[in-house]
């Protein structure tokens, strides 16, 4: 039965999050100090202590020492989170994400032993996946509603040697870079280029990480580069079966929708007490109208917003109802990213705004609302590139052997 | 009818355009990533940039100034901000209080205050009005005498002193010379109680406060200024005591804008817009998906035509008031022009970044141009100055 | 527990009413004789026939003869039936919630007697408000955060005379005017100018229909004036307490929010099938990808304004998931309206514009779907007036006095 | 620079805007409401207006015109559409071919032609490029031969013979000749195997079709021709036979834009929002909400504030680009401000609609507009008009 009603415990860990998000990571995030530097350190400390309250292994199956939560869950979780820091957010939602793909369903009994107890037991154990690479071109652009598109090879390759495989190679924009003691590298192996994915432990010989942020940034999650040269790992940490962690992208959980709706709240939410503090004309600026309607539609992007992120996030843990007709067949996750990430950055810009020259300064933070607003425009999928998906979903278009690619991809 | 430039407006662009691809442009990206608001300032690109005429150049002719008209203006503002929005705005500030100089100062004061300025190639204006808690309500002011700004100047002998403070003041941290709002009656409204004072930097009891860290025009300074018993002279008065309101209908404005403040975010945002569109162009004409030139593909298509047609509709909504502006036509255009040139230049640089990142390009200027575009919301586009343009046209 | 899933009756009615609307309804409302023809008369027939599957009496309690519907089954089949027609959807949708009303809360027993066995019986029978008046000013606009508004007076009096109530008075904009068996009539009583609510039979002597609709339409549902001139009701007519009828905006059926979203629909649908057809190019023109970003665009405003019109909908049965903080404290009605009206105009715009020049041909659909569409826009509260009450919500403006207002209104 | 009008310029201005609100205006809301497609036309408007030179002024001089220029043409387009956007089409409709008449045809065809469009009151042209199934195909041709246009002409002796069917033909039910684009060999793409006909009314085998019954301009007619064995000298082929490209390039555009169809939809926007204007500022001030006008609300200013900066920009634009055919200058403008008039008659008669519901007053005027204005998506701001425009910056 349709219902939007959240169950105690959705009610009691988003307040628990809210409040220790308002308590321990805002200080932090808006000391004036931090918001004008021109780098911006991952709050290792928050991170930890986030660890301690359930949120790195959240998604993580009960049985495996999580908390065991579904996605709306987490995407709710998300959304706190970013309301304080943009790359705490992204780096938990990363870490809870993977490893439930990972420890419950992809890796081998072997690789599980090896690998959970100190994953679970470790506050600062986080895992990343680097999979992009500069310079790979993975648009549908040119070859919308043409055959001719398939996945491009990864130019990091591994090749196997003996009891290894040995990766040569370079990822960037890598989630977490920086504190991930695993990560998931896609590499093409073989000669017809199939991709496969390894588990490559941060000591493994030949990896390093650059944690040089490109400046502008890409997106959330104090990105870096990893460099796998020679790089050897055993051939025990070859993933047998990575289809799941690929879905389909116009499915898959809204995380990253999630993240920009908390900075898009931040930055209202900054803009609503202001406007009711804010004396010009004799009144509070929200007793004028022009403020007023402003809020307002501010408000009214982020509800919609929330509505189709929130309902992107149930479906992906729900194929079930798209089966039964109950959502529509179309690709809801990647629906809520064109909208929501445009919407919040409208939202990010007006609330700025409204606090006049002080809403454009860096150590002010509007000035963070904004930029990281901007960030989430691109770190998914470029809108156009978007609507031409929806598009190819809307048109049922099937290119020639696509459901191969698909489950790959 | 007739949009073709004399040949004194088409060299001072000419001469405009080359000094931006020169000089400006090397140095923009570079200032702009300076960390310190206190160090993005650059006196050698003024100098430069003085000794080419683009401090003085709105100065009238027989003060000694280049006397260009208004058309002229806007023109090498939209040029030296191809360059760097921030420069142009730096030159410009100079010329907008030369302006006022010139339309509202005494002989005695052109004497004093325009001959160092034109023989000094480091001589920056500012004008300090916004304060702590007056922001809009200097804007459009409400009737109640406890709105607006606050600083107050008493009388004493020949002698005025200046209390309080003023914030969001441009060229503060490297002007010489300011005009300082002061309010010298307490107990009227602002549009009755406010005295202009003319305050050179080295006004006893005047000092620089912080420097604001903006997001974007990094190099275009901006700070406090805290007077603490300040002492100028009576003599420094513009205009009436309790008269100000100068910089409209009083200074000889007929433009029913600012007079030249409108113009001046208008122009400077097409150059922006210029810029980005030539960036994006030359990405879609260069940067291939697919084996194949981004030009062709019809999203791509359809993102270049937003930005050139709004750019194009810019660029002759902003003629159209300078040369208004240079005949005294009274209208509402030169806010709604201002306000029009918030929503372009924004879009436009949106949509550069756009094309850059979803091509796989996190090109730094096109970042840096949406953060310059940033500043028109509070400075051209907010409600208050659609508010203030609107009320004209029903004048 | 959140969840999406619709029911296997929700699923089901929607698949009964889409299959109706194309059988039944669409035949009749895209003949190019009806969608050149100026005037544009109720499908009355089809009405009949919507009665008879049990669309007249749908949120009607079981118990006194209807289906019992909930609020969220409602808003789907007011969508589905404004696939086909506005109008059609619009008279069902207000009888049907207006006798849940008045029949399973409101009227007294003997009113229940008197009235119901008729109104079930009845597949022609039909219940309207008359509520609007030309020149009452109910807008709150000037009174943005100022605390003088009030309800005004209705110009519409009713005064007692022994057993019976004598009305005076005009309303226009009465939904469904032309075929109401039972007008609610709001009037003012007394010399405090309170508002009452009376039950005026068409029949009552002095009461005058005048179907004559203003050009160009305020609203849908074939709207008509009614004219009370010495109308003469029984005193037991008087609805002793019609509170419940005109709950908070903020937080009521969003009915026209759900009609909006039908016409949108049938515009998207139109232009979808259209575009697989259409070859230009030398390829259909979904394959271009102009087009297929549009259509991509408007597939995201429809899913999004669907999302956060249903959870309108469904929050409007379940004020408990205001109070447990399942859902913000907002008037989620209006955030839809806001967001659902400006969306699908541009939607009905954009899917017009796919058909090039026949696009905007009155013998053709598209043309009915723009201007159906824009008179969504006008039909309820005006956009701007919408984000000054969402204002004053956001802010927790109370007006002196307000909690009697909001309960009268 | 120089935005001051001529006085032949003024003067045509006065008198089409006097004629607008005398004559146009008062018949305007009654011929838009006439349910029939085919009675909405009115003579005694077309014959007063053609007295006045609205039909002829286009015509060189040399020929016994006006010889006006293009900023007079864009002046007095705007100023007709204040009164009724479709009747100041239907003027301009035939400016628009007899620009091509005196680009195009050669002598004979001029004396055949010219000299009775002149002398007739009622002499409307038209011209037919559409089909059923050749709609963006014609505007941007693909290479295939099989896109395009379909409507054939096969040459017999001294004649050919048209067989086909076109669409969507601007006064086609009145006018008295039109330009025919017809295909002269089936097998070469669309530009090498067009040629262009001169077909009068009274041509045997062509016959008028239905009228279309559009949303808004409803006064323009448009309809169906229909040719079946219809025969056509050879000596009204205007050009070269599988030469027909000419209402650009080869007939003398170097505008970079067509002749004159992209100026001509961007001043009639104009004209149009220049009267939701109107209609919304006395709507404003004269309207009242809970005892005060509806002019001192915020949003209300807001709303007003984006009608006018918007209608502002498109007057510059608009001018700017008239001057620039008048010049001959070449750029992608003309159809960037053609797409720009798009979005802003739509937004500007869409706000001034909102502004009128919102105070309870539904308009049928404000709801006309709205109707008149939704042809442009098709006309001048679909997605093929866009790129269209867009390819031209790359050139």
């Amino acid at each position: 039965m349709y219902s939007l009603h959240l169950s105690p415990e959705q009610l009691q860990i988003r307040d628990t999050v809210r409040d220790f998000v308002a308590r321990e990571i805002k200080p932090l995030a808006l000391n004036p100090n931090r918001l004008e530097a021109p780098a911006r350190p991952l709050l290792v400390e928050a991170l930890e202590q986030a660890s301690r309250i359930g949120l790195r292994t959240f998604a993580l199956s009960e049985d495996a020492g999580g908390a065991g939560a579904d996605n709306l869950t987490c995407c709710i979780v998300t959304e706190e989170l970013a309301v304080g820091d943009p790359d705490v957010a992204a780096v938990l939602a990363q870490t809870s994400i993977l490893a439930r793909a990972l420890f419950d369903s992809l890796m081998t009994p072997e690789q599980r032993a090896r690998f959970l107890p100190a994953f679970v037991a470790k506050h600062r154990y986080h895992i990343a996946l680097a999979e992009h690479e500069d310079g790979r071109d993975s648009m549908l652009g040119v070859n919308y509603h043409r055959p001719q598109a398939s996945e491009p090879r990864f130019s990091t390759a591994a090749v196997r040697s003996g009891d290894e495989w040995i990766i040569q190679g370079r990822k960037d924009r890598v989630v977490g870079a920086s504190i991930a003691a695993l990560f998931a590298v896609r590499a093409s192996v073989g000669d017809d280029g199939a991709t496969a994915t390894l588990l490559v432990p941060r000591d493994a010989p030949g990896l390093s990480v650059s944690e040089k942020e490109a400046s502008p940034r890409w997106q959330h999650g104090a990105c870096g580069s990893v460099t796998l040269d020679h790089c050897r790992v055993p051939a025990q940490n070859f993933l047998a079966a990575d289809a799941a962690l690929f879905v389909d992208e116009g499915r898959r959980i809204p995380q990253e929708q999630a993240l920009a709706l908390g900075i898009g709240r931040a930055a209202y939410e900054a803009a609503l007490d202001y406007a009711q503090l804010r004396v010009q004309g004799g009144r509070p600026i929200i007793e004028h109208q022009a403020i007023g309607a402003k809020l307002a539609e501010m408000a009214v992007r982020l509800e919609v917003a929330r509505a189709a992120i929130w309902q992107a996030a149930w479906a992906s843990d729900h194929p079930d109802a798209f089966a039964d007709a109950s959502l529509p067949d179309l690709p809801l996750s990647t629906i809520a990213a064109v909208f929501a990430s445009e919407a919040i950055y409208r939202v990010a810009k007006d609330a700025a705004e409204c606090f006049g020259a002080t809403g454009v300064m860096r150590d002010m933070p509007l000035h963070k609302y904004v930029q990281d607003a901007r960030t989430c425009l691109h770190s998914g999928m470029e809108s156009s590139e978007a609507k031409l998906r929806i598009a190819e979903a809307l048109a049922r278009y099937r290119r020639p052997g696509s459901a191969a690619v698909l489950a790959a991809e | 009818m007739d949009f073709t430039l004399s040949n004194e407006q088409r060299a001072w662009q000419m001469t405009a355009r080359k000094f931006a691809e020169e000089e400006i442009r090397p140095i923009s990206l570079e200032r702009d990533d300076i960390a310190d608001p206190r160090e993005t300032f650059d006196w050698e690109i003024i100098k430069k940039g003085s000794k080419l005429g683009f401090r003085t150049m709105a100065v009238p002719k027989e003060w000694g100034g280049h006397g260009t008209d208004f058309v002229t203006q806007a023109l090498v503002m939209a040029e030296l901000a191809k360059g760097d929005s921030a420069i142009s705005k730096t030159f410009s500030q100079c010329w907008k209080w030369s302006h006022l100089i010139a339309a509202a100062c005494s002989e005695e004061q052109k004497r004093r205050f325009l001959k160092p300025f034109l023989e000094d190639d480091t001589f920056l204006l500012g004008k300090g009005i916004s304060e702590p808690s007056a922001g809009s309500d200097n804007r459009l002011p409400p009737d109640d005498p406890k709105a607006g700004l606050k600083l107050t100047a008493e009388r004493h002998g020949d002698h005025w002193i200046l209390n309080g403070e003023k914030c969001f003041i441009a060229n503060a941290s490297v002007g010489k010379l300011f005009f300082i709002d002061a309010r010298t009656d307490p107990n009227a409204p602002l549009r009755q109680s406010t005295t202009m004072f003319l305050v050179p930097r080295d006004t006893p009891g005047m000092r620089i406060g912080k420097v604001f860290n903006k997001s974007g025009w990094r190099f275009y300074q901006n700070g406090e200024i805290i007077f603490d018993n300040a002492r100028v002279p009576h003599a420094n008065v513009v205009g009436a005591v309790n008269g100000s309101d100068m910089k409209t209908h009083a200074a000889g404005d007929r433009t029913g804008g600012d007079l030249f403040g409108d113009l001046e975010l208008a122009a400077n945002a097409l150059g922006v817009c210029d810029n980005a569109c030539a960036m994006a162009l030359a990405l879609a004409q260069t940067k291939t998906q697919g084996g194949r030139p981004l030009f062709e593909q019809q999203v791509i298509q359809l993102k270049l035509n937003k930005m050139h047609l709004l750019t194009e509709a810019l660029r002759s909504f902003v003629m159209r008031i300078a040369w208004e502006h240079d005949h005294k036509v009274r209208s509402a255009n030169a806010g709604l022009c201002m306000n029009f040139s918030t929503d372009v230049i924004q879009e436009v640089t949106e949509l550069n970044l756009d094309l850059h990142a979803g091509a796989g390009v996190l090109d730094p200027r096109a970042e840096k141009l949406v953060r310059d575009a940033i500043i028109w919301s509070h400075l051209a586009g907010d409600s208050v100055q659609r508010m203030k343009a609107t009320r004209r046209l029903a004048k």
